[in-house]
């Protein structure tokens, strides 16, 4: 059976998250000649119709990309025991389900690290989408990441908003980017979905630097993106489809370790990092991936040592 | 010209309002490089081909009913209640109240409980703008848009900030407890042995949504109030010269419209998502205007035009789940009913009217 | 808050009040002229995916402002032909233009672009860049008035400029003009209107063609102006607060500025301070965004001054039962 | 001979099933004043409305001096010389004077310069015919009287040739009217051809050369003012010779039944309508309440009725009403036996939109007859409304059309049978017979009477005199809110009434008021011989 995959609401266009998973299902199809089905979700009533109507066309495995799918999943699931699924983002605890998530706080510390070092006004900010404990996880390892290159650096932090919005939100992503740049940040790491694009497209604007984050978004503005956090979700995707009907079901991690997460590097931003400060970055990502350096997750214990929320 | 038989300004009509919708609509199918025809028997088929798809069919088609009489009872005394949308959501509040932080013995003490609180929700968000509107003249369509989204807001607060479990992602309540849960139609009518797909959300708030039809019909018809409520909505001065109060018709209407707005949560909040998740009207009290509008204010059409649209929505989700055709069209097709059988009624109207007596004509 | 926060909030705060400040001003003529107008979002939404589109197509934020301005009209055009023509419920007509607007953006945007209802980012020179008032560098070290002139005059968008210009435009028009005499006369006693010899039609279709126009300017600001691109509801109830602002500036032009000033700027307070301390209390950032439709709901209860509409305002003009 | 300044060929106009006007045709000669005369919905306003583009004729022709001319709409009218003055005023309420003036007759795009002159002109005007405003008052702020010159003012700065006037008087007092008709007389003098609608045949006698009669959308006549008299021309407007008196034998006065002692109401705009009246009605007669309409009439019956609020204090039956708390509505008017014909039928007494059966239980809807249980009992409702229609002469007998498919006649005698069938303690009575045929106005009379002789008290309301006159066993005129006297039918006239009606308590004769009485028999002349 051919495997499915459904986006969520920002489309497999955002130039984020879901067009990760899209590279890593394109990939798939490129390398295998495979052919798989594909939904965008318009509303959040559509996940579970959206799932039974893929179970019950035959769809194997069924992958989905975010965590909102998590309470619809864990409906569905228990109903096509013989379908096998895999989620991002989000635990669903089921036989049939793999549910993969990421170590998005060593990632963010890596770019913390980078921003801090790069920063001029010893003052990075941080602009997140919806407020929700996932997004405060990119925050808090990018916050420890900031400190730990500068004990000096101030982190600003915003939220988009508090719903589903908040991901889709350029203009407000601009404004709260204008406000960080007026409060001193002179890099800012935007975890917002299509608000980031607002975040780096104001960061350009205003001539200060900015880091993108999910998929590798340095070419957006080259020359003005620092990096971007790559959360490899297209990696899981990819592995998902690959491993096809037989898929391995469990808890899977994706960190620093297993190419998870990292920071990007491409023409667009080689000016931008040093040799130095990339070598000191990889440096730390090594002492991050041996324990040397444990990075605080924020969804552990809901807390975060380097900011307070 | 001469007026249309009361038959045709009933059902032509409409009819015909819904008919250039359907054309207009499929002609931008075309536009987008898609098979219009394709499109149209995918949605048919998709929304009643299998009891799948009339499961999720009647499932929009209950929350379009509870809002549609909401809209319609207050169409009758002359109001125009566009705050359906935080109605049924303060609607939701009440039922999640009520299933999360009580211990009911068996749904249906509890689905009793949660109509009873969901449509107390409801009543009470229309309240105000009600009682502006009897009591100041402030015109109800700008405070209930206002309200709708002050709703949003305070629903905003109160899931992110107190009733968001520690942990979640999402703007939504715990599930409700197991006892809460409410029977599907699939359940129900596999009960009494005719097959259903059980997995489609249709539970046995259709059943309320039935009751309250015809509820509405004895109310508006057959009852002193009714009769009020009509009065009232044909002629204010009338109305206080026969003694009928008019702050006391204005709030009392809007509360019942309001509460039938919030009635819809048990159908989306209890019976399909068993939690409250934020935005889960998804534009319902908006649609029962459409419903309300083709429905002609009365419950029987009301039905009919619930199930129409019901099968729009469902159609529409299938159009998006199969074809490049994104289920925005049946945005575009709700917005184009509403704007022939709503405010372009008098076009249609006039052109049915030439119709009608042209074919007269030729006949005698 | 220091000087210089306030500054930047204010600044802010101008940025976002430009687009409900044309919408404002948008409804101002329409229901001056007696046409309710509860469609300004969908106005603004249809002109903010146009003028984008075309910006992007064709490279040229000109060409994408006309494009918005012409895709704002055909709405205002509908609407006209509702209410004005057809006598049809205004409030219900306004409805319908909003959800076809949400519709058609994201059915023609995906059928277009395939980018989940946006449009690409645009390219610098497809958007309306902020332009440097004269001196705004020079006398920045002026103190107090020189940063609020570099800071919060200087530096927006062209658009912003033309939105406050339009502000004094819609007042002398409205009362120092014959147009305007007869547009406010049309909105208050159509018969007399009418019988004075002057299309009561002709009128209200211009009325609501300039709604269009103002609609189509807000639009395009907010695609091309204060964003870069379109993204799917991207006005985000901003008609809606544009109309409330209208009601709290009781349908007059000057009003009409301070009440969007006011709900951008807190708008602009609530981006920076998302939950505002005030020591006694924190006020949530949902009761921020509340805020605006809060003060319109006291507004219309009367308790704080009466708003009172157009008087022949939502009603269609009817000669013959 | 000239040619005429207006000729009208062949107009007809229908509104829905309504024909309006039917193939009318009329001359009227330059430098007179004609007069158009006919009952209510005649078809006078929709004649003149038509000639001033205002409504678009169906078939016919119109001529100015000699020319044919097409009139689609007031623009063109007004080109051709023509203005009028509507029976409802066309103004807009909240510009100024000047403001009204100047609308649609500006010069150029700015207003600054049309404002300055049309100042000047106003003033000029003003001083020519004596038609004072102020150019910067606001139209809601001053009287009627005041607003027809601003209509008039309109019409001359547009420079008119034509001027018509409909129901001029209607709004105005006596003196006013009189005002009025010099100016009129003026403007005729400077060559100025003026068309007078009116109810009032004193005013066509008085006024005008050359008068037109309507009756029923058609021109029945048109006669030279001199060769006619006021009773050919009542004769042509309803179509047969007319008589009325009403049959009634003395009252038989009881106890009384409604006390009002210095009752007084204030309107929604603050302005005190009602200014201390005291009366009483007693079991088994008819108090009359006569003046000029806008005088406080309407209101105090609205009082009474429930439908306001008010202050002093009314007993009924010796028990005092609640006026202003939870129980000054009209139901508890009506649980206390107090039965109300309202002076608006359409707009108030019924909802056109309900059927004949529904509208008989308007305002009974608690009437236990009419309930079973918690619903409504319908067919216990169609059949009282069959007896109903049967008694009162409802036709066409069927009680299933809805209220606006009857005629006035037969909406009125559907509301008199609900009320007076009640049997209540008092019957409140506003303009019976307004717009109501002669066949139904006896009939409508009668039961009034029968009513008052089953020993019930009835309070009447109307701006008919002669309706009073003969109706009434007391009489009581009011006027400027307050009760001027009250006189006893058979040892007063209407000349002493309509003094009274004009505000003079106490007039000795050959004062100027005499011309306010002429005013007042005037109205009467329109019904009686
Ligand atoms: N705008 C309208 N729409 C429909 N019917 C109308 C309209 N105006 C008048 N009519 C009807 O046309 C008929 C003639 O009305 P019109 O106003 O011309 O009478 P009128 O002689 O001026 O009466 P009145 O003395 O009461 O002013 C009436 O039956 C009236 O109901
Ligand atoms: N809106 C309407 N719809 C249907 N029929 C109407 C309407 N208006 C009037 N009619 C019909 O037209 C006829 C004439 O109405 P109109 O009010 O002019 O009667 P009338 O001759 O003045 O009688 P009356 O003296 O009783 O008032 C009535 O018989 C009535 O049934
Ligand atoms: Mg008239
Ligand atoms: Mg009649």
């Amino acid at each position: 059976a051919d495997p499915a995959i459904i986006f969520d609401l920002g489309g497999k266009f955002d130039k984020s998250f879901n067009e990760a998973a899209y590279n890593g299902a394109t990939r798939w199809a490129e390398e295998t000649g495979g052919t798989f089905a594909e939904v965008e979700l318009q509303s959040d009533a559509q996940r579970e119709q959206a799932l039974r109507r893929f179970a019950e066309s035959g769809a194997n495995p069924i992958v989905m990309a975010g965590f909102a799918f998590g309470n619809a999943l864990g409906e569905v699931a228990g109903d096509y025991p013989d379908t096998k699924f895999a989620i991002i983002d989000m635990v669903v605890d089921a036989p049939n389900v793999r549910s993969v998530v990421f170590n998005e706080h060593e990632g963010s510390y890596l770019v913390g690290y980078m921003a801090a070092q790069t920063s001029k006004t010893n003052t990075v900010g941080f602009i997140g989408g919806m407020d929700i404990p996932l997004i405060r996880k990119f925050a808090c390892g990018y916050a420890q990441g900031a400190k730990a290159a500068n004990p000096d650096t101030t982190v600003i932090a915003n939220m988009t908003g508090t719903t589903g919005a908040a991901w889709n939100d350029p203009v407000k992503g601009g404004e709260l980017t204008r406000a960080q740049i007026s409060q001193g940040a002179d890099v800012v790491y935007a975890a917002a979905g299509g608000t980031g694009l607002g975040v780096l497209q104001t960061a350009a604007d205003e001539g200060i630097l900015s880091i993108g984050v999910d998929s590798n978004q340095n070419y957006l503005h080259p020359g003005k993106v620092l990096t971007s956090m790559l959360k490899r979700v297209d990696n899981a995707v990819y592995q998902a489809m690959k491993d096809g009907p037989d898929m391995e079901t469990g808890f899977n991690v994706m960190g620093l370790a297993n190419d998870g997460v990292g920071y990007a590097m491409d023409e667009n931003n080689a000016e931008l990092v040093s040799d130095e400060l990339k070598a000191t970055v990889d440096a730390v990502s090594e002492k991050i991936v041996s324990g040397e350096i444990t990075v605080h997750d924020y969804m552990s214990d809901e807390s975060c040592p380097a900011l307070t929320f | 010209m001469n007026e249309l038989p009361k038959w045709a300004d009933l059902f032509l009509v409409p009819l015909v309002g819904l008919v250039m919708a359907f054309a207009l609509s499929m002609l931008m199918v075309l536009a987008t490089g898609n098979d219009p025809m394709e499109a149209l028997s995918l949605m048919i088929t998709g929304a009643l081909g299998s009891t799948y798809g009339w499961g999720y069919t009647l499932y929009y088609a209950t929350n379009f009913i509870f809002t549609g009489l909401a809209v319609a009872v207050a169409f009758h005394a002359s109001l125009f209640n566009i705050g359906g949308e935080g109605q049924a959501a303060l609607g939701g509040l009440g039922v999640a109240l009520i299933c999360l932080f009580f211990p009911w013995p068996h749904w249906t003490i509890a689905l009793v409980a949660a109509c009873g609180s969901a449509a107390l929700f409801g009543a009470l968000w229309a309240l105000i703008p009600a009682y502006l509107q009897a009591k100041r003249g402030s015109h109800i369509v700008i405070t209930t848009i206002m309200f709708n989204f002050i709703a949003a807001s305070l629903l905003n607060y109160i899931l992110v900030n107190q009733l968001r479990p520690k942990g979640a992602m999402d703007p939504a309540t715990a599930k409700f407890p197991e006892p809460t849960h409410l029977p599907s139609l699939g359940d129900i009518l596999g009960a009494v042995g005719i097959p259903f797909s059980k997995g489609t959300p249709a539970n046995v708030s259709l059943i309320v949504a039935l009751i309250a039809c015809v509820l509405v019909y004895y109310l508006i018809w057959r009852t002193r109030l009714g009769y009020q409520i009509r009065a009232f909505g044909k002629s204010q001065p009338a109305a206080v010269y026969a003694g009928i109060n008019p702050v006391r018709i204005t709030i009392i209407c809007m509360m019942i419209s309001g509460g039938l707005a919030g009635l819809m949560a048990t159908n989306n909040v209890m019976g399909e998502a068993e939690r409250l998740i934020l935005g889960s009207v998804e534009g319902a009290g908006f649609i029962g205007i459409a419903v309300a509008l083709m429905g002609r204010s009365h419950p029987v059409g009301i039905l009919f035009a619930a199930l129409l649209f019901g099968a729009l929505y469902q159609g529409g989700a299938e159009l998006g789940l199969w074809t490049s055709i994104p289920r925005e069209l049946v945005i575009v097709i709700q917005a184009l009913v509403i704007l022939f059988t709503g405010a372009l009624d008098n076009m249609i109207r006039s052109i049915v009217a030439r119709l009608f007596f042209s074919r007269k004509a030729a006949e005698a | 808050m220091d000087y210089l926060t306030l500054l930047q909030i204010l600044d802010s705060g101008l940025r976002l009040a430009t687009p409900l400040l044309f919408a404002c001003l948008a409804g101002l003529f329409s229901e001056r002229a007696g046409i309710f107008d509860i469609g300004l979002e969908g106005k603004m939404l249809i002109a903010a995916f146009f003028s984008a589109a075309t910006a992007f197509s064709t490279g040229s934020v000109w060409l994408g402002l006309l494009a918005g301005i012409a895709s704002s009209m055909v709405l205002a055009g509908i609407h006209g032909l509702a209410s004005i023509t057809f006598r049809g419920n205004q409030l219900i007509s306004g409805v319908a233009l909003n959800f076809l607007a949400s519709g058609l953006t994201v059915l023609i945007g995906l059928s277009w672009f395939k980018l989940g209802g946006q449009t690409p980012a645009l390219p610098r020179e497809a958007r309306f860049n902020s332009i440097d008032l004269p001196f705004a560098e020079a006398l920045s070290g002026v103190p107090i008035l020189g940063p609020l002139y570099s800071e919060v005059i200087s530096g927006h968008t062209l658009l912003v400029y033309v939105a406050l210009l339009c502000v004094p435009a819609t007042w002398y028009i409205l009362f120092r003009t014959r147009f305007g005499l007869r547009l406010r006369a049309v909105g208050e006693n159509p018969a007399a209107v009418d019988t004075a010899g002057i299309s009561v039609v002709g009128l209200r279709f211009a009325a609501v063609a300039i709604c269009g126009v103002l609609c189509g300017l807000a639009g395009a600001y907010l695609a091309t102006g204060l964003g870069a691109s379109f993204v799917r509801e991207m006005t985000a109830g901003r008609g809606f607060i544009a109309l409330a602002a209208l009601i709290f500036a009781k349908w007059r032009p000057w009003y009409a500025l301070y009440a969007t000033l006011l709900f951008g700027l807190l708008e602009a307070v609530a981006n920076r301070y998302p939950s505002l301390d005030l020591g006694i209390v924190t006020l949530p950032s949902q009761f921020m965004q509340a805020l605006p439709y809060i003060l319109t709901v006291v507004i219309l209860a009367g308790f704080v001054g009466k708003a009172i509409p157009p008087r022949a305002g939502g009603e269609p003009y009817v000669k013959e039962r | 001979m000239s040619e005429p300044a207006i000729e009208l060929q062949g107009i007809s106009k229908a509104f829905g099933p309504v024909q309006a006007n039917k193939d009318i045709s009329i001359r009227v000669m330059p430098g007179t004043i004609h007069g158009i005369i006919g009952e209510n919905g005649a078809g006078k306003s929709t004649l003149m409305s038509i000639l001033y583009g205002f409504y678009k004729a169906d078939k016919g022709e119109i001529f100015i001096s000699g020319k044919k001319v097409a009139i689609p709409d007031s623009q063109a009218a007004i080109a051709a010389g023509i203005g009028m003055v509507f029976q409802h005023f066309k103004l807009v309420e909240n510009f100024t004077v000047l403001e009204n003036v100047v609308l649609g007759a500006e010069d150029g795009a700015l207003l600054g310069p049309s404002l300055a002159k049309a100042r000047r002109e106003l003033t000029e005007l003003a001083a020519e015919y004596e038609l004072n405003v102020d150019p910067d008052a606001l139209i809601e702020e001053i009287g009627v009287g005041m607003q027809q010159r601003v209509e008039i003012l309109k019409a001359l700065y547009r420079q008119a040739d034509i001027l018509i006037l409909d129901e001029p008087t209607g709004v105005l007092t006596p003196a006013e009217a009189d005002q009025l008709f010099r100016i009129l007389h003026r403007l005729k003098d400077e060559g100025k051809t003026i068309i007078l609608i009116t109810h009032k045949l004193r005013e066509i006698m008085e006024a005008t050369d050359t008068v037109s009669v309507m009756r029923r959308g058609e021109m029945t006549a048109t006669v030279k003012t001199s060769e006619t008299s006021p009773e050919q021309l009542a004769e042509l407007m309803v179509g047969r010779k007319v008589l009325l008196r009403v049959d009634k034998t003395p009252a038989q006065p009881g106890a009384a039944v409604l006390e009002v002692d210095n009752l007084r109401v204030v309107d929604g705009a603050g302005v005190e309508r009602v200014k201390g009246v005291s009366l009483q009605v007693r079991a088994g007669e008819i108090l009359g309440i006569a003046g000029v309409a806008g005088n406080g009439q309407s209101e105090l019956l609205e009082v009474l009725g429930g439908m306001r609020h008010g202050t002093g204090s009314v007993r009924l039956n010796g028990n005092e009403l609640d006026l202003t708390g939870t129980k000054s509505d009209a139901r508890s008017r009506r649980h206390r036996g107090i039965a109300h014909v309202p002076e608006d039928r359409q707009r108030e007494g019924l909802i056109m939109d309900f059927r004949a059966w529904e509208n008989v239980a308007f305002g009974y809807e608690d009437d236990p007859l009419y309930s079973r249980g918690m619903l409504m009992d319908h067919d216990a409702l169609r059949e009282d409304t069959a007896g109903k229609i049967e008694r009162f002469d409802v036709r066409p007998p069927n009680a299933e059309l809805p209220a606006k498919s009857f005629s006035g006649g037969n909406q009125q005698k559907i509301v008199l049978a609900r009320e007076i069938e009640r049997n209540p303690d008092l019957l409140l009575v506003g303009q019976p017979t307004r717009g109501v045929d002669i066949g139904a106005i006896e009939f409508i009379h009668q039961r009034i009477v029968e009513l008052r002789d089953a020993g019930k008290a009835i309070l009447l309301v109307s701006v008919e005199l002669e309706e009073i006159l003969s109706l009434s066993d007391r009489i009581a005129v009011i006027f400027d809110g307050k009760l001027m006297g009250e006189r006893l039918p058979e040892e007063t006239d209407e000349k002493e009434l309509g003094l009274l009606m004009a505000g003079m308590t106490n007039a000795p004769e050959g004062t100027p008021v005499a011309e306010a009485v002429a005013e007042n028999l005037a109205r009467v002349d329109g019904k009686a011989t």
